[in-house]
């Protein structure tokens, strides 16, 4: 089983050389810390920067120069500011590789539910809707039951939807899944992980073809 | 040059009437027009229809509106950091229209550039495109957005001049250049106000044309949200 | 009768304190001449420039710097450069107070036709087409009948259109008119001409009230 | 950093083919690919279709593609200053989409920004809106004009660094930036390349992540079309 940084660890290996990023609140965030040092990679954030370096040192923080979680931040050789239209024209018009995203609910047709939670939480969809509905290939990132057991790959989702038939890849503390036509097919088991567990925890249609591997991280 | 210059915020905001829809830049805390925000408290217009892609916190940014009531109704596409927000909202004392980032960019763009309304794909499929129109184009769905309509906007720059160009700082810049000529009247405030002819003018990043009144703001507060920083080695 | 320059010299009467300008080829380019000094206007160009000056001194030309007319300029202090989008974003979004173009045909209706001749010279609407669409105030320059001594001033336009419905206001080389409801309205006579020869020099309805004064120039 | 930097002009326009759909920036002969038209003319390549303002002029410009017979279409907004233009397209030999200006630019920005279509006043009542949809918005008549599709964008900066980020001069900005990644391939070329770093992320216009391919060009002739001045007193 995983913890979030082995979860984000894992969803790290899934950044290509080449390869603009956008990263979610929470876990998405910590993958930036895990991708491999030999190939180029460039983050961006839908508030108006690409080319995202580390945090700043302390004492050199700029309360101008910050990441959509509104952390403050600094910027590597390369980057650009620009303002919030452009900035999802980029997303938009797909010139963002890959969206590493959280959830609250993934559906088995690929539908996402992350931000409302009626008549309790309202956090408000922010970019998120924007980016799912535009990115040709997003990742999960998320635990694949919440805080009272139940899964959160469902047949369907029961919480307002954020899009509709967007996630390609789900990265758990239990699993790697691939969204199909079929449902969740199971790439990969966390170490330690059966299979039995993954479809214990699955309420989605799970698809178990042949030797499942452990994930190498 | 024509001049767009004013003498202070008071002046900057003369024709603020309760009920009416104001735009503010800023993204979280970063890039708010802090003097305008602070004049409107002063003034105490009320029933405001605030267009902003976050609400504040508690004590700055809009939440100072907040805590006062004047304002009626959120436009916004994030309103997670603030409490009493989140409070007015699910006792129905304030409305909130959430609006996916993107659409809510565009709006403001569509608004300052003529165009009445766009497609977009985002919030297809979920509740954001309730009632609105929909659309295929080259086997993708859409949902049609219509430009924003309001009376203020009120914008934070890094630096102005007296013709009203703008160049703005970092990600402090965010939805700011798209709302300088989306409502009726526009108003800038600017870290550094100069005479006409200093800002190069292959550097500008909103020329004056779309700004109404500029002003040297003052006491900028700059609140961090998140203050994230690492160790030296 | 008036000649290019009383045209253009004309027209920059309607030029007001606080315009922003866009001028067309031609006649229009030559109104920047006759701005009074003492009122601030600013000149926009479609191809990306607020704030345009004079003509450059012999050997300053910078071929990165010229206007939608192709000529080498120079730009005043407060003048901003812009992308071609922008640019219409500023046209369309009708921040542009007051527009001033020539035309082949005006309509007693506001039509405007001045980028075909079918068959014979079709050199494109340009920016004409968004300018005419988008701007509340539209002045037209231009000589009161063609070359072979035919109306401009129609009932109909007989050449493909440029825009509906959208002239203003009409200056010629006999007369100032206005676009109503009802046709063009008489306002002024260039020195020298009277109300007869300006009625045998248009073809659509011309509305003449009262005593029409003779333009003060 | 992902790098963009590629050797020359022939690898840049590396994958170029007949038939294809090219954008190609500039207003006039101001701020064009100088280095890249030379290439296709060079290449060969033809049958293709150009998107781009205007068609240069007869010896320069687009007009070295025109005179080789190697565009089959040209989609402009004003094609005024070319003879050789003029008899292709009246005797047939060239298809000619004339589209205003501020449609063709809002055309590249679109498919930049991933908006399938857009609606403008521009051309409301003209021949430019037949067989289009056409649509009212609060009393107003507007056309739905769809996003360009195109295969390669060719566009021309003033500075670039080997992140793709392009900074234009004057108004040799023109059509360039909206243009960049509008297309599957951008290739820009700039009169000076720099490392990573040496430009100021701020004064950038265009991100390195709408450029595929940027080079280094050279002599650049930049032709001006009126040369206008006056005596000095």
């Amino acid at each position: 089983m995983l913890d979030k940084n082995g979860i984000a660890k894992r969803i790290a290996k899934e950044v290509k050389d080449g390869y603009y990023v956008n990263l979610g609140i929470g876990i998405p965030t910590l993958v930036a810390n895990f991708v491999r040092d030999d190939i180029s990679v460039e983050f961006q954030s839908e508030n108006g920067v690409l080319g995202m370096g580390p945090f700043p040192f302390e004492g050199e923080e700029d309360a101008d120069i910050i990441n959509a979680g509104k952390q403050t931040i600094t910027t590597l050789p390369g980057a650009s500011f620009f303002d919030s239209a452009l900035s999802f024209g980029m997303i938009r018009g797909q010139h963002v590789d890959l969206t590493i995203l959280g959830a609250m609910e993934v559906a088995e047709n690929g539908d996402i539910a992350n931000w409302k939670i009626p008549g309790k939480m309202v956090k408000g969809m922010g970019g998120a809707m924007d980016l799912v509905a535009s990115a040709e290939n997003i990742i999960v990132a998320m635990m694949h039951t919440n805080r009272a057991g139940e899964s959160k790959l469902l047949k369907r989702c029961t919480l307002p939807l954020t899009g509709v038939q967007c996630v390609k890849k789900i990265v758990t503390n239990l699993a790697v899944l691939e969204v199909t036509p079929e449902g969740f097919k199971l790439l990969e088991r966390a170490p330690g992980v059966s299979v039995e567990d993954i479809k214990q925890a699955t309420e989605g249609s799970l698809i178990v073809e042949g030797n499942i591997p452990e994930m190498q991280l | 040059m024509i001049k767009k210059t004013v003498a202070d915020v008071s002046t900057a905001l003369k024709g603020v009437e309760d009920g009416m829809t104001i735009m503010l830049g800023g993204f979280g805390l970063c890039g708010i027009p802090e003097n305008a925000i602070s004049e409107l408290v002063r003034l105490g217009v009320k029933d405001l229809t605030c267009i902003s892609n976050n609400a504040g916190v508690d004590d700055f940014g809009l939440g100072l509106l907040l805590q006062k009531r004047q304002i009626n109704k959120m436009i916004s596409s994030y309103v997670g950091e603030n409490e009493e927000f989140e409070r007015q909202m699910l006792s129905g004392e304030l409305e909130v229209e959430l609006t996916p980032q993107g659409t809510l960019a565009e709006k403001c763009r569509a608004a300052q550039a003529g165009f009445p309304a766009f497609y977009t794909p985002a919030g297809y499929g979920t509740e954001v495109s309730m009632g609105k129109e929909t659309r295929e184009f080259n086997g993708k769905m859409y949902v049609l957005e219509e430009a924003f309509k309001a009376d203020f906007s009120l914008v934070k720059a890094w630096k102005g001049d007296e013709a009203g160009n703008l160049i703005f700082k970092g990600t402090a810049r965010n939805f700011n250049p798209s709302m300088c000529g989306a409502a009726k009247i526009t108003v800038a405030e600017v870290e550094e106000l100069v005479p006409a002819g200093e800002l190069d003018p292959n550097e500008i990043h909103i020329p004056g044309i779309f700004v109404s009144r500029i002003f040297q703001g003052k006491d900028y507060e700059k609140r961090i949200e998140q203050r994230t920083v690492r160790k030296r080695n």
